[in-house]
């Protein structure tokens, strides 16, 4: 018998199988393909103050090794979701995290203050690669300062599990990581997707409605792992890897990088049973390498 | 209808065309409820440039012999590594995905199929046999030679033709067939699956007629199961998955049809 | 007959097709698969003033649709470039760039001096992705400040076409764009590789000797196209786009993106043919789609 | 030796045992000269996980056929696809690469192979036979079961054999046979490839025994043709290229062997 159990600073995962926002709606899309609570932990889709419609079609594109999106954190509002969609999925036995997302500080400290009621719900996911409206539209994520503003501000007024999400379109990610670590956060997560872009040559076109959109996949996984080995060197709260984690081989890379827990994405969208497959897929692991206890792994990685 | 993740085994691949081919999969259990208008995502393997799945109709149903028959049209990668499975290989599905056509019990129905948008129209006119209504199949192709084998669909209802260079049936685009103008007063409800241009027209035509229509649309879709949000359509209710939703609407549901 | 030439700031190449630093060694390495003079351009090695070992092996390791390395600038100096290579492939009738690479400014300085009197050299790269030494370590091109001090320094003494190289591990890349472009730059370039890292999960240890290399392939072309994009509509001086093009297809893209020429790099060492079969493609491409002068494809792609 | 990038044609596949199989691959046209020691970069279609090419050695060359020998282990993705190929199908690969072993013209050479390291040794040893040095083979396995086919290498010389679980030859590593011990000493040159710790043992008795020692190295390769920088070993004058200035060393050139 091996342990599993991870802890991030007080809360304890089953395992550290979490998924990803914006990829595993609330849980309920899957419920056919998997048991939800075989997971450590779930984040729910990008949740709003108010409800939002989204970007414009077509909000994908394939591209090598990954996709480009440009949801826009389509969602029907942070009301919503507590009013019809918490009553459905509160049974689920694993870490119910809600990704809040927002364009001003308010926006983010209403929603957070909104959601600390919620038994079931452990904790939030702070999404601040969110465009910032009040000082130009350059996302809360990418400057130190914005994203220490938001995460003190949110702090003050929710009292469970503040997990801080990073975004990697930044000169110094470490630089971001310690500012939301000493505004309070009690874990980062990481990786957001990198901004990219893809044209269709025959139509002389943007694939994208939106131009630009976020890259997710195995493309990124190199620049995930390192980000996550740099902050993971910076800052001593928990770090939920994530970014391309396609199979078990990957969430162990991240551990080893530094992560106590990971985050599947994209991969869902090709597997959706693929964050099952993960959590045995790590028992193997520990089973051939002979570790017992999973906790062993997270920052594991031997440098000379 | 649980949705399922499922390795089928090559049964068949009958090459129609130049273009088109019929795939045949097998399950080793007996098949869940299919209805018309739902369609199948297939992991392409050994694609370099196949990451996501490819959303592909389901084209019919052999509940015998436990196989879904889907028609493929070679466009890029992934169509054409399915084009070159062979009896044996395996095929990863995420099936039954979607909703379905209306199935009314009587009246007549016209099924207008452009390219590769007949796919799901066959069974859809079997199931509308079925039921108690009349199917007319009206099918427009580039030239007779990228046009579907028309037998099984004569089995089920009578059969228009088009074909842009007049090789075969009447010259023209699907709007300009009999069918779809003098024709169309006798309908009672339009499926149409196809081109997004040849949809609008038969949508335009369908609404100054009055008559109800429902198309098949073809969004690009990243996961197919509703998990996403990549696949959305504009609604008077607002955005829509057409994996989930869809992918047939009726038109009075959209904005801008 | 169809125009291929574009003009970089007064410098004509022939057509937009170049290879990228370090990819390419100094063209002989690709003599026996094609002719040199069919390409628009070539930049050859990063040189640096003093010989340089490099990194210690492992160098390289393969990622999803890409590879990342830790060369680390081997080569023997720029004075071995001007009496032992220059000599030997001089006589390539296509434009000639040295790529320019250093720890302090004097050093950039000193090298791009030497450069300027070789006859059959139009210009040089400044590779500001170095390290620099004398400010901590990080690179010179992800500060705005350092970047231009690096780029004016050079402009003062280096008479010729200076094109520099923009790294792409920024916040904001058109920040340092302005800048160089304002510190006389007479074109840049980008992006150079993302920072990124393997892990070997058997091993549990870095795959490269350096932990963390450079990652490039088409893994990076979504970030390389939206950042060209992104420099386009921020800069006048030319841009010269490259990242993970492999095919003629995607050299379109960069210059729809709004690229006056591109640099091949990691795909060469796929198919060390693929440079004139790009060249081949643009004009196949042009001639579907009536396009008389490949200039007509700069930053073509059509917003609405 | 100018260097190509060509398609060949696979004529045979032949499995050797559970973890090697040797690939014969034509060309069409008459073949450049190719000397023991190189090497080949292969492009794997299909493969979503292999970007780059991989470096397999040149096995043996039938100038009469126009055929290049490959003799592959299974390793990962891009061998189990190279083993995957069938009579017929193509293989992309850019040849000849490297330099070569020495090969005298009189003397007693020993060839030291470990696994899939004997690959360059079976040509290395007909022609040393060829120019009047007189080969010895010895290989080494971790187990009978997959060893090489010996027949070929006996035509050439003599074999020797070790395996590790003792199934065949000798039980134990190459340097536990009698050839690297009393034997070495009739040596005038070693000439080794496999696993690093096994070179590095044979290095090792052939220094102390001071016998001129040629080792061919696995490094990983980017390119293979000396543009990438990658591939590089510590060696007296500093960094040299495994693809182009090796990958055949003699061990008095490198740093730490
Ligand atoms: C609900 C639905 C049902 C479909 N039914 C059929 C069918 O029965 N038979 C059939 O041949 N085709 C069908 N298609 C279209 C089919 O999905 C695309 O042709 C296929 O995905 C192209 O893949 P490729 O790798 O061959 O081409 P690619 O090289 O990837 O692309 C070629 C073209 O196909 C389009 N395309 C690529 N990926 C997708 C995607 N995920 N979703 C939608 N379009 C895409 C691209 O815009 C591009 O223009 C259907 C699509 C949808 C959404
Ligand atoms: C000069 C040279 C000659 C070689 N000759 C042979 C031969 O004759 N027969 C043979 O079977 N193998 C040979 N190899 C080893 C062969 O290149 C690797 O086994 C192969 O690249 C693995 O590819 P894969 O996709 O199957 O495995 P992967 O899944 O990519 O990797 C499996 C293992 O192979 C190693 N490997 C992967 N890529 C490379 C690379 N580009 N260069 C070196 N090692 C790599 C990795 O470290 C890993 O441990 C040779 C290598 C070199 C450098
Ligand atoms: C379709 C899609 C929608 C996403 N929506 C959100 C979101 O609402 N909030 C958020 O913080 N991240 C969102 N993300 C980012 C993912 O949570 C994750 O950070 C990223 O995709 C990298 O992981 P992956 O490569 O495993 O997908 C989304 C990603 C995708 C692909
Ligand atoms: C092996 C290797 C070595 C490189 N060396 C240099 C260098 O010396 N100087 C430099 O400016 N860029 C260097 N680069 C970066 C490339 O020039 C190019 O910017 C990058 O690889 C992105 O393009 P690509 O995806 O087409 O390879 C190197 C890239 C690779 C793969
Ligand atoms: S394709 Fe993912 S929600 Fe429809
Ligand atoms: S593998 Fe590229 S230089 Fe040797």
């Amino acid at each position: 018998m091996v342990n599993l159990a991870v802890d991030i600073n007080g809360y304890s995962l089953k395992n550290p199988v979490m998924t990803a926002s914006g990829t595993f709606g609330f849980g309920e899309e899957y419920e056919d393909f998997i048991n939800i609570d075989d997971l450590g932990g779930i984040v729910v889709k990008g949740t709003t103050l108010h409800h939002r419609e989204g970007n414009a079609y077509p909000r994908m594109a394939e591209t090598p090794a990954g996709m480009l999106n440009a949801v826009g954190l389509q969602n029907k509002g942070v009301d919503y979701f507590i009013n019809n969609i918490y009553p459905r999925i509160k049974h689920y036995n694993t870490g119910i995290f809600v990704n809040v997302s927002g364009s001003a500080i308010e926006d983010y400290v209403e929603t957070a203050e909104k959601l600390n009621d919620l038994e079931n719900i452990p904790g939030i996911e702070l999404n601040i690669s969110c465009p910032n409206v009040k000082e130009g539209g350059m996302s809360f994520g990418v400057h130190c300062p914005s994203a220490v503003a938001v995460t003190e501000a949110v702090r003050k007024v929710y009292k469970k599990h503040l997990m801080v999400k990073l975004s990697p379109n930044v000169t110094d990610v470490t630089e971001i990581a310690k500012g939301v670590e000493g505004a309070g956060a009690d874990s980062v997560s990481l990786i957001n997707t990198l901004l990219g872009m893809a044209i269709n040559a025959e139509k002389r076109r943007p694939e994208l409605s939106t131009i630009t959109g976020g890259l997710s996949g195995p493309c990124i996984k190199p620049v995930a792992l390192r980000m996550v080995w740099q902050v993971y060197n910076a800052v001593k709260v928990p770090i939920i890897g994530m970014g391309g984690i396609m199979n078990a081989t990957d969430a162990i890379e991240f551990m080893l990088a530094g992560a106590t827990a990971i985050q599947v994405g994209t991969a869902n969208f090709i597997d959706p049973t693929i964050t099952v497959k993960i959590v045995d897929g790590i028992k193997d692991y520990m089973n051939r390498h002979s570790i017992t206890d999973v906790n062993n792994l997270i920052g594991g990685m031997i440098v000379d | 209808m649980k949705k399922k993740v499922e390795v089928f085994t090559v049964t068949k691949n009958r090459r129609i065309n130049q273009e088109y081919l019929i795939l045949h999969v097998a399950s080793e259990t007996s098949l869940p409820e299919i209805l018309p208008g739902q369609f199948v995502e297939i992991k392409v393997e050994n694609g370099p440039n196949t990451f996501l799945r490819r959303p592909i109709s389901i084209h019919e149903v052999d509940n015998d012999k436990n196989e879904i028959l889907l028609l493929i049209q070679e466009v890029g990668e992934g169509t054409r590594l399915m084009a070159e499975l062979k009896p044996g290989d395996k095929l990863d599905m995420i099936y039954p995905l979607g909703n379905q056509f209306s199935i009314p019990n009587k009246g007549n129905v016209l099924l207008v199929g452009g390219g590769v948008g007949v796919a799901p129209l066959l069974m859809l006119g079997r199931f509308l046999k079925a039921n108690g209504a009349t199917p007319h199949f009206l099918l427009g192709a580039r030239s007779e030679n990228i046009l579907m084998d028309l037998t099984d669909y004569k089995k089920i209802g009578d059969v228009g033709v088009t074909t842009e260079d007049g090789s075969l049936g009447v010259k023209g685009f699907v709007t300009d067939h009999p069918l779809m103008k003098e024709g169309l007063a006798n309908m009672d409800l339009v499926c149409t699956c196809g081109p997004d241009p040849m949809m609008r027209a038969v949508a335009a035509a369908a609404k100054s007629a009055n008559i109800k229509c429902e198309v098949s649309l073809e969004n690009m879709m990243a996961c197919g199961f509703g998990a996403c949000l990549c696949c959305v359509v504009d609604t008077k209710e607002g955005n829509k998955c057409t994996c989930t939703e869809g992918p047939v609407f009726d038109i009075n549901e959209l904005k801008g049809w």
